[in-house]
Order: C-alpha cells, then structure tokens, then sequence
C-alpha cells in the first residue's frame, strides 16, 4: 500500500510542470480487469497524470458513476454516459453497462492519488487537507516530494503539516542531524502515531547518537503531554456532553415534577413525541423542501415543543389533573399514558426505528490535538441544553405566567384568591413542562434513536437527575446532570460502561440516603407545611 | 355590595354554619367578631370560594349588576372585585415582595399598573420590593397582604385577624390604611377579628358570631352598649 | 488480514453482551491467535443492550488504532445500538478507509433506521445480500414487496429483504419439501427427510441442509455499504461452505469436526 | 382482645374466609390434580398441561401481589422494586436448577452452558454449594432479605418516603438488572438460566412434578394470606396503619417506625422471592428481563386492580391482569398495551379501591370494619382539594 | 440499641462543660440514656439554643429550665418560635447550637424521636394528630406505656390491667361511649381530647401541650385547665397557648417568648405589666 503512494507520488514529481496529454484509453481499459490490482495500477497511472481527465475519472470513481460499457470505460450517472478518456458524451447508452466496485483499498489509493495531485493547488485549505492526508503515510521515498512542497510553502498552517511530514520522513534519514532537526520539530506533534515512530529511537542500537536519542525522549514526553491534556479535554467533553443530554432529558421532568409536583411516568414518552415530531418535520422537508433539507432541525424545534405540549395538555385535561396532590397514584396514571403513547407512536410509525439525520452542518466534528475530536452533533447538543435552559429560566422568571406558576406552587389556594386561575395555569406549566419535553426530544433524535420505546431508556435518567439535584430546583438539575455526566465518563474510562452506569445508580441511592432533599435542598420554614 | 343568605356549611360532620345571612355595605367597614373557632375563617373560604357553599346564596355587586358568586371560582370572584387578606397573611414566601405584589394584578390585564396608593400607605414595602417574601417579618407580610390585595383596586375588601400576632406600630399602620380606604366611599370592607378595640375602633357596623351563627348585630358604636366586649371575652 | 480487505493488523472486537457476541469473538480470538496476531493486538469490548453512548469507546478505538498499525473493528453490536455506534463513528472522523467495521449483524434492515452517510465503505458479512443480481433473488424481492404492500406495511414502499429473512424463506421451503417426502407432519419423520434437502436459494446458489448436522451449506457474502443502505458485494466465496458448528479454532473441538 | 394467641389467629378472620380457603385448598390439591391426570383430553373438566403451569403462575404473581400489598396498603410504602426480589428468588433457585442439569447441557461438561462460552473452568465462588437443594433455599430466602434489609435500614433510618421511595427502588431495580446483563456477573447474562432438567433428580416436565409445583404454589399462596392476615389484625399491623397514617405521631409515642417498616419490607421481600423460586421451575426461564421497571410497576398494578388495603383484592387482581394479559398477547397483541394503560389510568381514577372496593359499595350490607381492613391513606376527595399537592410536595421534598 | 448520631457527629459541649452547669458539677453521674435524673429538681434545661432557617432565626440563644412537676405556660405571637421549641425537645429539629438536657444527663439532641419518647417526653401537636382510622380505644392501646419493639408487637396481646388502664383514661377524657368508634369521625374537641389521652397512656414525666384548647367548647377548655392542674406535681406540663383566660385558669409561672428567646417570664400578672410584653403582644 505505502509503496503504492510512493509510485504515485514518485510518478507526479518527474512529471511535476511537464506538458499535460489526453487520457490514453488505454490506460483506463485496466478498469476492465477482474483484478484489483490492475485497477489500482490504473488509479496510480492517473494520479501520475494528474491533470483535470484524470482527476475527472477518480471523482467519478470514487463516486460509484464510473462504468464498463461497450467496451468503455464511461462515466454514467443513471441517464447519460461519458466516455471517460475524452470527456465526450455518448450518443447512447450502452446496454451491458455496469458500474465499478470501489473497495476500501481502491478508495485509499484515490484519496492518495488525489492527495498528491492538491498538494500544489492554489487553494490553501486544499493543500492543507492534502498534507495532513500524506503526513501519516511519509516515508523516506515520499520525503523529497514532500520537502519539495515543503520549500515552496508560504501558508503558515501548510507549513506546520508538512514540516511535521518531513520531519517523520527525516527520522530515519541517514544524518544525525537531520535526524535530531526531525526530532526537535516532532516535539510539537500531537499525533499518537508519532510516538510509534519515536519510541523505537530511544534504542541505542536503533538510534546510535546519543544526542537525537536525548531530543527523541524529549519530544515523547512533550507529545505524551500534549496528549494526555487532549484526552482529559476530551473525557470532560464526554462528560458534559452526556451531562447535556441528561440534563436536556431531565429538564421538562423539572417543571413538571420539580416545579409542580406531578410524577410523570409517561415523560420519556414526551421524549418521544418531540422525536417524532423531528422525524416528521424532517420528512416533510424531504418531500416539499428538498433543497432546505439541511435547515429542517430549525423547523422542529418549535414544532417538537408544540406537539409534546399538546400532548401535555391533552394528559394534563383527561388524567393528571385529578390527581394533583395523590402522588403515588398519579405515578400508576401517568405510567398506563405511557403505555398508551407507545402503543400509540407504534401504529403510527411501526415498531421499528425510524432514521433521522443529522444536517450536513452537524456532522463531523472539530479535530483538537492528537485523537482528540468533539463532534459537532454534540457541541450543537451541548449548546442547545444552555439554550432550552436559559429559555426556560426566562419564561420561569420573566413572563408572568412563570410568576403565577411558581406562585401557585407555593401557595395554590392563595394563588386563587388573588385571580389566578389556578387550574388553567396548571395545564399551561403541565404544556410547557411537555414542550421542554419535547425539546429534548428533538435533541435526542440527533445522537440516539428514534423509535416508540425510546422514551422508557430515559425516564430511570430523568428522574435521577431531578431528585439528586433537589425537586424544585433548575439550578439543581444542571449540576446533577453535569456532574452525574462526567463522573459517568471519568469511571467508564476505567471500569467500562456498565459498570460505571451501576456505580452512579448506587452512588444516587447512597446519596439520597444522605441528603434525601438532593443537591440544592430548600432551606425555611416554608418547606415544612 | 355583599349579600349572603341563609348560608350554610359543615366539616366532617359537624355544622359548621347555621343559616348566616347578613350583608356588607358600600364605603363601610363591617367588623364580624367571634372566638376562635366559631366558623370566621370557615365563613371567608366559603365566601372566596375556597370551600363550596352546602346551601344558601352568595350575591355580589350593586345597582343593576348584582351577580350570584355561590358557584364561582375563587379567581372569578377576585375578577367581580373582591381583594382577601387572608390569616396568616400567606404570603407567596420564594416571590419577592415586588412579584407578590403584582401577583394582586394577577385578575387584571398585564399592562395594568401598580397603583402607588400602596406604598404611601406602606412605605416600607417600596424599600422591600427586591426581597424575598419569606424574608420579612410578620408585619411587613402583613402590610405586603393587604398591599397584594389592594393592588388590583377591589370593591370588597376582606381582612382575616390582619392584627393576629403583629406589633403595635404596625398595627396602628394598619388601623390608619383601612379608616383611610372607607373613607373614599369605593370600597365596602369586611373586618374579621379577635382583638376587640382594634375592631370597635374601626366598625361602622358589627356582627357577633357564636358556634356558626350570628347572635348580635348592630352599628358600630353601640358596640360597648351592646356589651360585645363582655360576649367575646366570656 | 490481507492486502484486499485492507491489510488489517489489529483488531478490536467489539460487541453487545450477550451470547452470539461472546461465542463468535472467542472464535475470532482463536483464529486471530492461528494467524500470529498476538493478544495485545486484539482489544474485545461489550456493550449492554440498547446502549447509545459511544464516546469513550470510539475514543478508546481511536487510541487503541494510532498505535501505528493497521485496525479494522469486528462489530457484533446488535440491533438499536448501531445507530448510535455509527453516527459516532462519522463524528469522530474515523472513516472507512482508516478504520473499517466489519458488522455481522447489521444488514439491510438495520440500515433502513440509520444515516448512511458516514457508514459508506464500512462492511458486513451475511449469507445474502438484497443487492445479489439473479432472477431468483428478483422474483424473492418482488414477492415480498407486493406482499407489504398489499398488507399495509407501514412504510411499504421502502421495504427491504435481507439474510435473516432469506434463511427464514429457504428453511419455510425446505420443511414443505421434507414433508412432502416424508408424506408426514410428525416432527421426528419431518427430521429424519430435512437432511439433504436442497433448495434454489435467492443468494443464487442451491442450498443444501447437511446430512449430519442439519446445518446449510451457504455462501458467504461480504458487502460494503452504499449510500442508499444496500450493500455493494466487494467479496464471496465461490461456492456454498460447509456449516461447522464446533469451531476447528477452539481447543477441544478436534472431535467434533466430522459433526 | 385478651384471648390467646392462637384463639385470636382463629378467629381473626371470619368463618366465611375459612371455609373459602378450605374449598380453595381442595380445589387445588385435588381437585385440579385429578382433572390434570385422570380425566381425558376430550373431557370438558379436563385440565391441561398448559392451564396448570398457567394457573400455577399466576398463583405466583398472586403471592407477589399480597406481599406487595402488605407493604404498599398496610405500610403505604410503594415499592417499584418486587420485581427485583422476586427475581433474585428465581435466580437463587434457577442456580440449583443449573447445576442439576448436570452433564446434560450442549457441551456435555459439568458446568452450566454459559461458563463454558465465557471459558471458565471452575465455578465462581458464589456458585459454591449451589448444586445442593437446602443451600438453594436458604439462597432463596437469605440474598433477597439480606438486600432489602440492607437497602430497608439505610432508606427508612433516612427517613425516605412517598415517591422518593419507589424511585430509589426502581433505580436500585435498574442497576440490578443491568447488573446481571452482564456476562461476567456470572448469571448466565441476558439469556439467563433455561433448560432446566430436573428438580431433586425427577423430571421437570413431568405432570406429577407440574402438579407438585401448582399444589406448592397454592399453598404458599394459602400460607401468605394467612400470614397476612394475621399480621393486619395484630397490634403489628395496627402499628404499621398507624405509620401509614401519621408517621410522625408514632414516633412521639415511642415507636421507632424504622424497624417496623424494615420488617414488613423484608418479610415482603422475603415472600415475593419464594413467589419467585417458584415460578422459576414453572415457566422455565429467569433472565434479567424479569426485573425490568415495566414488571415491578405491573406488579402495584394488579394490587390495584383487585383494592390494596385488603388481603384477597390483590389474589383477584393477579388473576385479573394476568388471565387479561394471556388472551390478549394471544388475540390481539397490538391493543395488550392499550388495555394494560387505561387499566391503570381507568384503576386510578375511578376504582381507587379496586374490585374488591367495587363490590363493597356495590353489595354492602354493613359498612367494611375499619379494624379488619383499614382503608388506604389517600382517598380521593369528593372535593378535589388542590392543597394537598402542596403538602405531598413538601413532604417529598 | 438503634441510636443515630446527631448529623454532625459531634459531642455537644455540655458533656465536656459540665462546670458550667447551674448547681455544683456532679461528679458521681455518668452519662446514661433512659435515665432521669432529677437530683437537681430541674427536669427541662434548654441552654443557649439557636436555630435558623435559611437565615431565619427561629430560636435565638433561647435559655429556659422547667422544674420537675411544675406546670409552665409558654405565650408569644405567632412565630416567636414556640413550635420550633418544641421540635427541638422532641428531637424533629436538631439545634445549630446549644444543648438540651432531659433531668442532669439525658442529652436530647443526640436522640431519636423515640428515644425521646421513651424518656419520657409526650408531646401533643397544634393540630391534633391522631390514628383516623383506629378507634378511641386502639389509639390509646398504640399509645400506652410498654415494649414497643417489632417483636413484642408481633404477639402483643392486652393483659386485664392494661385493658383496665385504656378504659380509665377513656373515662378520664370523656370517650368511653366512644370508644369503638374510627377516631376520625370524632369532634375537634375529642379529637384534642384523644390526643391528650394518648399523652396520659404514655405515663410521661414531661408533656408538652402545643394549643391544647384550640377549637374547644368552653366547657371542654375548662374540664382541660381542670385536667392539666390535677396533672401538674406527678407530671411536669408545658403549655403552649394563645388564649388568655385558659392561661389564667391554669395558674403557673408564664414565659413569654419573643423572636425566638424569652422576653420575659413570671406569674401571669407580672408577665402582663412588663412593658415589653405589653408592647410586642397583649397591648397590640
């Protein structure tokens, strides 16, 4: 494989600034061939070729529209077909036509290929993909094309990429002092695969200069150090990402329990509604908006908490509302609604999951040092959990819907006798504990599945964040989530994922044992009555 | 302005009410006097709806626009114009004193403003307006009750024992707050209490309750010829 | 392991914690073993069922892959939990072409849930694939479809085939044939008739059930996924293969061989 | 009041209960053992295999349900956790069932199946002595009580009520069942203990041993509402009202609750795992599904379906529930979780004492005797009065 | 046998400051629970008690000392911190600081609410507390002196003299035509009245009557003030109450609390010419 991307980019080094051919059909007929190696010989010609044919014909590949047809090598793409040698389009289509198979080793050497072609594009970001792709692969063949990149780079990020590739190529460069440069400058990688390569130069017999083989433990223990900050970043994202998500499926639990007493069985079952409300938004933006497909999530948003609130009013109406004070009771009640909504989502829907996407704009993620990545799903998640909050903090304090909810929490009788209209203010705080519901659910389509029975994996979570973070208190259930999060991650490190899971199941019910009033417990006189 | 008639309630079987009927007057303080535990408190949740009416009727309003309030919720009363200053003063405790106060507008329209009568007459609750409710002392809460209930501009005011456990200065404060609103002629005021000077003082009419009726009304200042002091004190 | 599949040099053994993981990984760690792959170079991992939350553990794959050799993931992760495992996956930007999964039990089904964009290229290995151009397998597919269809199977228009369902066809067939033969529906004749049965299988060989073990002879098939959620066959074998239910790899099992 | 102990047990419950338990022992040690065996299929008294082991279940579930009520009607205490008991009773159980298996299983080693696919060579130490039938007993008995004594004492001496009580006990439920999804937890994982053989060397699948697991199965329902009853109309059970209505009282004259509470709890523990050790051999199977959430909240749903706070509502409700659940899985298995949730949410709201409360109001000659059966804390108000939500939330809180 | 330690798991500095005690230090007393030890007539001694809730000061360095068989009225306006006392003796509330001592050496803040009970502190709530759902008579039977562990329960049976004790304090509260019936469907006033019973049946050197005449008839508020005389002497009584006229009938030295400590403290009529009190509460 290596030696592969060496001939490619052996190939584009003597041909680098020669005048440019057509595509000699002759050299695609090898995409004929039963044999994957002489297709892979086929990529590494057009890599060597490297002009706009060839870079045509790998895309193509590289997208399932290359074919066999005719005798052609074409690109087709369902209704017309090109020969690829030309780029002349064909009258018909042929009849035996078929489409090559790209495997995983095909796909690596067209990226290779590709690579080595971009490695001198005017584009920056082009080239900068392009280095960081042939860094990991840099061996001493591959070193003078790189060094040569490398002496006419100006961009800074550029720069840094290849001065890393060339460095790796120069550690086994037969000069110490190229060697101990090399190691110096590897000093400053956060890459794990480096250290593979360092390591065996702490050998003496590998490494017979004793000052390289001082620069090369150096250069480990700053790598490793760099590592190890980057890992630590990344358990604690870990951790408040799962923390968000906690938090996200906890919050309508908050109002709803916390604020208003009622334990709602059927909350995951909330999560559920906003799922699918996700899932229908996205699937009406497929069907009738095929070009705003990627802004669907911002439509779901309203609609998951309007139809999770809608259901909450309809729960609150027909059941919950005659068993306000009756706790227990309510917790049977509101379990059959669950029963009855899940049953519900899978006669509508079907048992099975139902797909939904991530926006191209949450996909991938932002690459820290080394290994270290946070992906975008879950930094938007994490977002959006500050996000519902800060709303939820708003409507609580700042509207005076909020001041009478909170108001008849306290004192619901006196609530009356000032003209609130008790019941109906009820079934709006039960609607916007379900809206947030709903929210969460929108955010848990993104990472998790979507399915009837999802909610239930959540409702154990929910009610754990709420209760450990003192009923009735917001700022309670962000620091029990974020903090049952990371110390969720931190054990799973160690202990693996099951484990840690039971251990933070225990460790909840040893600290309600100790404080029974959770987190942020409500101190006064107050609370007795 | 208040009409009740022939109103009857009970408790875990026992009457609690026998057949009360009496009436609050427009721009008049009424004073109902009893010892605990004659049916006062009961007599005010019935009338604000906390607690439905066994039988009788309960009328509000004057003129041309009596309406029957016997069936209605305790915030459609609130809506007809009754502001409750309840006993114990119940404060919303986790509410400041500035959102419990406008928990008093809660009837009205929500651009409807403050009215700044309130704090002339208790200054201190605009030195309070950030604090939490269950903070102040009891007096204070006293003031914040009546305040709550005077926010929203009501026609009947009702007043449970406001003077029940509250120290003098306040409730001299107190005292002067409630002649001055009778004396604006736009609020009837019922007056519940114990404390018999504080209630001779201020009625313009009395009633005198015993185990759930009233055995003795009359004008105010024939209080202390009518020998109420003597029947509460027993 | 070989230059084809992606010259893989570590494996991470990755499963949800039941029986069929458990087993087929202590296989997989048998024949890696043959092969010279050491135990540092294998890293087994379990899931419970219905986990979602596969951050550490792509991290850890990650960790356990820049040691510098080549690692393909073996994934026995069952049912609800792919999702997950694979939107994780395309998050954390490991790519097929750097990490390849190879799933065994994620087929046509499991796809239809899933956002195969960040899947394309990982790999799975059945007995059948929907994708297998035969008229068989065709007249299989339309039978089905018209079937959901005509039942009002949410979501008929997309209904897929895949092997579990393939197995289920040729077993349902190859019963009616051994009754036949055995003019009986009595469970003993019925056993007696099914070993040697054959069958003209959608996976476009002729099946047939083994004498002594009553296993099938089937073809192994293995596919990459494309971006619709089929699979593109990269790999198969020439013709179907003996079942061994006593795994030649495990100590203990010379015995069995003949089973 | 000052009559002996033994007079009191007698006359504790009235003759009419007495004479119902003697027509139900007969029914089910001769009875059904005579239709199971001597009648022929074609004879409509006849008695199948299925319809034993399905009865012989639910006699199970009924023991569950009356030590779930103890708890919960007697003790106000909801526990969402029974499910937990009553497994580890079918697992302590399932163990001896296992090693009695013998040579028998797939790989033909002295080992259960599961631990050969793991690759262990010996058994864990806790398996140790499993393979003997008393040790399988004491199992039974000793690892449930143990943990809800354990879990009992610290909840109650923190003083953990109300809702907060059934939510510890559900997560407790969790972590066990994710526990013992777990392979190397040693319980066979996710598939759990099946393919029983054999219960002191008989076969398990032979109709004298399925009629000895009914005819067990009845009595021990038999015995527990015995037990029942006479701790209900014992000054226990007086005490244990008490509790239930006024906790705080109590405490001011000189009870400690905690060690009531900690001994109805255990007791209830104790029966639901006997219910469970039980139904293990009947149904054939115990995996860690059989401690899911759905079960135990199920569990509190047949309580009160047949009226908590009685001893024979919650027998009536298993049957119910149960009889409910095998016709409709079978007839119509997309409507089972609509019924099964109005049932709840129907129960709740209009039968707040459940059938047997029905039936009460419905034929009542005399009004219920409060000694015999006080009613439940929490009846719904004619008035819904909305106060009390606050007064739960403090409490809770 | 089932002590809890107090939350801090601190030993107050009582046990370590004896020489600050009032009377000479006594040397020869050990520290032994369950044993009253009256040797200095002093049967209550609550010393510098503060309790605050969320900044609230309930209790604020509150001293009081109840002799043993005396008879002590406690008034105040609402929230002077009467019921939180309360709470502390009985050991619902546990002081922030200060020390509380049962006769010379049972220390109350480090024991349970039962512990307590058994002591011998009885304690009637403001509102009255009793089992709804059990009879007169069974509500006595829970309440009476005797071993009150699970065991004994389990085979509880009443002995003739016991039965003979309910039937006595039936009488003595006026229940004994009531005796059967569910004590919720009692009037408020033999609802107060059980609950007094319930304190009798206990035989407690110590009651604490939180408003005891609170909704009573006047003829049953005077049989009450009757009641608790005849008890003063045997038993030790605090009362907590607002009406004056029962204070009056009841004759014992009076403590007036104020935000938490005490404001002042003699006969009833000193009590009502002290100006302070005047000023906080009967001069309102």
């Amino acid at each position: 494989m290596r030696s592969l991307i060496t001939s490619v980019l052996l190939g584009l080094c003597c041909l680098f600034g020669s005048a440019h051919a057509a595509l000699d059909p002759a050299v695609l007929q090898g995409f004929a061939s039963e044999d994957f190696g002489e297709r892979l010989a086929v990529i590494g010609q057009l890599g060597q070729i490297g002009d706009e044919d060839a870079r045509r014909v790998l895309e193509a590949l590289e997208n399932d529209s290359l074919a066999i047809g005719g005798g052609k090598v074409l690109i087709y793409d369902g209704e017309k077909a090109i020969d690829a040698a030309s780029g002349v389009a064909l009258e018909a289509v042929p009849e035996d036509i078929d489409t090559l198979t790209v495997n995983n080793r095909m796909r690596t050497a067209i990226e290779a290929a590709k690579a080595g072609m971009a490695l001198f594009s005017t584009d920056p970001t082009v080239r900068l993909t392009a280095a960081t792709r042939l860094r990991d692969g840099v061996d001493a063949t591959t070193l003078p094309l790189l060094e040569k990149a490398l002496a006419s780079e100006q961009d800074a990020a550029v720069h840094e990429v290849l001065t890393l590739a060339v460095s790796r190529g120069n550690l086994g460069s037969g000069e110490a002092a190229k060697r101990l440069s090399a190691a110096i400058a590897l000093a400053d990688s956060g890459d794990p695969s480096v250290l593979a390569l360092l390591e065996p130069r702490l050998d003496a017999s590998v490494e017979p200069d004793a000052a390289v083989r001082a620069a090369v433990a150096d250069a480990i223990r700053s790598i490793e150090r760099r590592l190890a900050v980057a890992g630590a970043i990344g358990t604690v994202f870990t951790g408040l990402s799962l923390g968000s998500i906690l938090l996200l499926a906890a919050l309508g639990l908050a109002i709803t329990y916390g604020v208003m007493g009622v334990i709602n069985m059927a909350h995951g079952e909330l999560l559920m509604v906003g799922a699918y409300a996700t899932y229908v938004i996205q699937g009406l933006f497929q069907k009738y908006l095929p070009g705003m497909v990627d802004g669907y999530l911002l439509a779901a948003i309203p609609v998951s908490f309007l139809v999770a609130a809608l259901v909450g009013v309809l729960m609150e109406r027909t059941v919950i509302r005659f068993l306000y004070g009756r706790p227990l009771e309510s917790l049977l009640a509101t379990w059959g609604l669950s029963l009855v909504l899940i049953q519900t989502a899978r006669t509508l829907f079907g048992p099975q999951n139902v797909q939904v996407d991530n926006p191209s704009w949450m996909s991938g993620g932002i690459a820290l040092l080394g290994d270290t990545v946070l992906p975008w799903n879950r930094v938007v998640i994490i977002g959006f959990a500050a996000f519902v909050l800060v709303l939820i903090w708003l409507m609580m304090q700042k509207t005076r819907l909020g001041m009478f909810v909170r108001a008849v929490t306290q004192n619901r009788s006196m609530a009356g006798c000032v003209g609130v209209p008790t019941a109906r203010v009820d079934t709006l705080a039960f609607a916007i504990g379900a809206g947030v519901a709903g929210l969460g659910g929108c955010a848990l389509s993104q990472i998790a599945n979507v399915g009837p029975a999802m909610g239930q994996g959540y409702i154990v979570d929910a009610f754990m964040v709420v209760v450990v973070g003192g009923v009735g208190q917001l700022a309670g259930a962000v620091w029990a989530a974020m903090g049952l999060g990371l110390i969720a991650k931190f054990l799973e490190g160690w202990t693996g994922a099951v484990v840690a899971k039971i251990v933070v199941l225990v460790f909840i019910i040893v600290f309600i044992q100790k404080r029974p009033q959770g987190l942020f417990a409500l101190k006064g006189r107050f609370v007795e009555s | 302005m208040l009409e009740v008639k022939d109103l009857n309630q009970y408790y875990g079987g026992s009457h609690i009410l026998r057949d009360l009927s009496f009436e609050v007057p427009m721009g008049k303080v009424t004073t109902l006097l009893g010892r605990n535990g004659v049916g006062k408190t009961t007599l005010l949740k019935t009338l604000m709806g906390l607690v439905p009416a066994a039988r009788g009727s309960i009328h509000f309003g004057e003129g041309g626009e009596v309406q029957d309030i016997t069936r209605a919720k305790s915030f459609e009363r609130v809506r007809a114009g009754i502001g409750y200053v309840p006993q114990g003063r119940e404060i919303f405790p986790r509410l400041t004193v500035e959102e419990n106060l406008h928990m008093g507008l809660a009837s009205k329209p929500a651009s409807t403003p403050m009215p700044q009568r309130i704090f002339e007459m208790f200054p201190v609750l605009r030195q309070m307006l950030g604090r939490r409710g269950g903070d102040l002392s009891g007096g204070q809460q006293q003031q914040l009750a009546i305040g709550r209930a005077l926010a929203m501009g009501p026609r009947l005011l009702i007043l449970d024992e406001p003077t029940e456990g509250i120290q003098p200065s306040i409730i001299k404060d107190i005292e002067r707050a409630i002649r001055a609103l009778a004396a604006t002629g736009e609020m009837a005021i019922l007056l519940v209490e114990q404390y018999y000077d504080f209630a001779e003082s201020l009625a313009d009419h009395y009633l005198l309750m015993e185990r759930g009726e009233i055995i003795m009304r009359g004008e105010g200042k024939d209080m202390p010829a009518h020998g109420v002091r003597e029947a509460l004190a027993v | 392991m070989s230059a084809e599949g992606g010259s893989a040099k570590r494996f991470v053994l990755l499963g949800t914690d039941y029986v069929y993981p458990r087993t087929t990984n202590k296989i997989l760690r048998a024949f890696l073993h043959s092969k010279g792959v050491k135990d540092e170079d294998i890293m087994e991992e379990y899931t419970p069922f219905g986990h979602s939350d596969y951050q550490t553990i792509i991290a850890n794959i990650k960790k356990f892959a820049s040691a510098g050799k080549k690692t393909a993931v073996v994934s026995t992760i069952n049912g609800d939990s792919n999702v997950p495992f694979y939107k994780e996956l395309g998050n954390a930007g490991l790519k097929a072409t750097d990490v390849p999964v190879v799933a065994f039990s994620v087929g046509e089904e499991e796809l239809r849930g899933v956002d195969t964009k960040p899947l394309l290229g990982h790999l799975a290995a059945w007995n059948y694939f929907m994708t297998i151009k035969n008229p068989v397998n065709a007249a299989f597919i339309k039978k089905y479809q018209d079937w959901a269809k005509k039942n009002n199977v949410p979501n008929a228009d997309t209904v897929v085939t895949n092997d579990p369902m393939e197995a289920t066809y040729v077993g349902i067939h190859m019963w009616a044939q051994a009754v036949e033969k055995a003019k009986s529906t009595d469970t003993d004749k019925v056993i007696a008739a099914m070993g040697g049965q054959t069958f003209k299988a959608p996976s476009g060989f002729t099946l047939t059930m083994d004498k002594t073990n009553h296993h099938l002879h089937k073809p192994v098939y293995i596919g990459e996924v494309k971006a619709d959620g089929q699979f593109n066959v990269v790999w198969k074998t020439k013709e179907p293969i003996r079942a061994q239910p006593w795994s030649p790899f495990i100590a203990g099992n010379e015995s069995k061989q003949g089973l | 009041m000052r009559t002996p102990l033994t007079i009191r047990f007698l006359t504790s419950m009235p003759r009419k209960g007495w004479l119902a338990l003697a027509i139900f022992a007969l029914v089910a040690w001769v009875g059904v053992p005579m239709a199971h065996l001597m009648l022929p299929e074609s004879s409509p008294f006849s008695v199948s295999a299925y319809t034993v082991t399905l009865m012989g279940k639910i006699l199970c579930y009924a023991v569950v349900a009356v030590a779930m009520d103890l708890i919960w009607g007697y003790a106000g205490i909801l526990s969402l956790g029974h499910g937990l008991f009553f497994a580890l009773g079918g697992y302590g159980f399932g163990m001896y069932l296992m090693r009695q298996i013998g040579t028998d299983g797939s790989y033909g080693v002295n080992l259960p199946d599961f631990m050969v696919f793991l690759d262990w060579k010996e058994l864990p130490w806790f398996w140790v002595g499993s393979d003997s039938f008393l040790w399988a007993l004491v199992l039974v008995v000793a690892v449930p009580g143990a943990l809800a004594f354990i879990f009992g004492y610290f909840a109650f001496r923190s003083r953990i009520k109300g809702v907060y009580f059934s939510i510890i006990t559900q997560a407790l439920t969790y972590a066990a069942m994710l526990l013992f999804f777990r392979n190397e937890t040693g319980f066979g994982g996710n598939n759990g203990f099946t393919d029983f053989k054999r219960i002191l060397g008989y076969d398990i699948t032979s109709p004298e041993m399925r009629l000895t697991l009914f005819g067990l199965s009845a009595a021990l329902l038999m015995f527990v509402l015995l037990l029942g009853r006479y701790l209900v109309t014992s000054k226990f059970g007086r005490v244990l009202a008490a509790i239930r209505d006024a906790e705080s009282r109590v405490m001011f004259i000189g009870y400690q609750p905690l060690w009531y509470k900690l001994f109805i709890w255990t007791l209830s523990a104790v029966l639901c795992a006997l219910a469970g050790a039980l139904y293990v051999p009947q149904v054939g199977i115990i995996n860690p599904s059989e401690m899911s959430a759905a079960n135990s909240i199920e569990i509190a749903i047949w309580v009160a379906v047949g009226g908590r706070g009685t001893l024979v509502g919650p027998v009536i409700g298993a049957f119910i529930v149960n009889l409910a659940k095998s016709f409709f899985t079978v007839e119509f298995p997309e409507y089972w979780l609509f019924f099964l949730g109005f049932l709840f949410i129907g129960v709740t709201l209009f039968l707040p004492d459940g059938v047997v409360g029905l039936w009460r109001k419905l034929f009542a000659r005399k009004p219920a005797t409060e000694t015999e059966s006080p009613p439940p804390v929490q009846k719904p108000a004619a008035v819904p009065e909305k106060d009390e939500h606050l007064a739960a939330k403090g409490a809770a809180a | 046998m089932n002590k809890v330690l107090d939350p801090q798991g601190v030993r107050p500095e009582g046990l370590n400051d004896r020489e600050n005690w009032e009377g000479p230090a006594s040397d020869g007393h050990v520290f032994r629970a369950g044993e009253l030890d009256l040797s200095h007539k002093v049967i209550l001694y609550l010393d510098d008690i503060s309790v605050s809730f969320d900044g609230f000061k309930a209790l604020n360095k509150l001293n009081l000392a109840i002799d043993a068989g005396e008879l002590r009225c406690i008034i105040g306006p609402n929230g002077a911190g009467k019921t939180t006392m309360m709470d502390v003796i009985t050991g619902k509330t546990r002081p922030d600081e200060g020390k509380c001592f049962f006769g010379q050496t049972i220390d109350l803040t480090r024991m349970t609410e039962p512990e307590i009970a058994h002591a011998g502190i009885g304690r009637k709530f403001q509102k009255p507390t009793i089992f709804e759902h059990h009879t007169a008579f069974e509500n006595l039977e829970l309440a009476m002196k005797m071993d009150k562990r699970v065991w004994k329960s389990l085979f509880a049976a009443l002995s003739d003299d016991e039965y003979d004790r309910v039937s006595d304090v039936l009488r003595q509260i006026r229940l004994d035509h009531e005796a059967e019936r569910p004590a919720g469907l009692l009037s408020h006033g033999q609802k107060q009245w059980l609950e007094i019973g319930m304190l009798l049946m206990q035989e407690p050197r110590l009651l604490l009557l939180d408003e005891p005449v609170a909704g009573m008839t006047d003829d049953e508020t005077e049989r009450t003030a009757e009641l608790f005389v005849s008890l003063a002497g045997k038993h030790s009584l605090v009362v907590v109450e607002h009406d004056m006229s029962f204070v009056e009938a009841l004759g014992g030295l009076v403590t007036v609390l104020h935000e938490g400590s005490v404001l002042a403290e003699g006969d009833l009529a000193t009590v009502q010419n002290d100006q302070r009190v005047i000023e906080v509460y009967l001069g309102r």
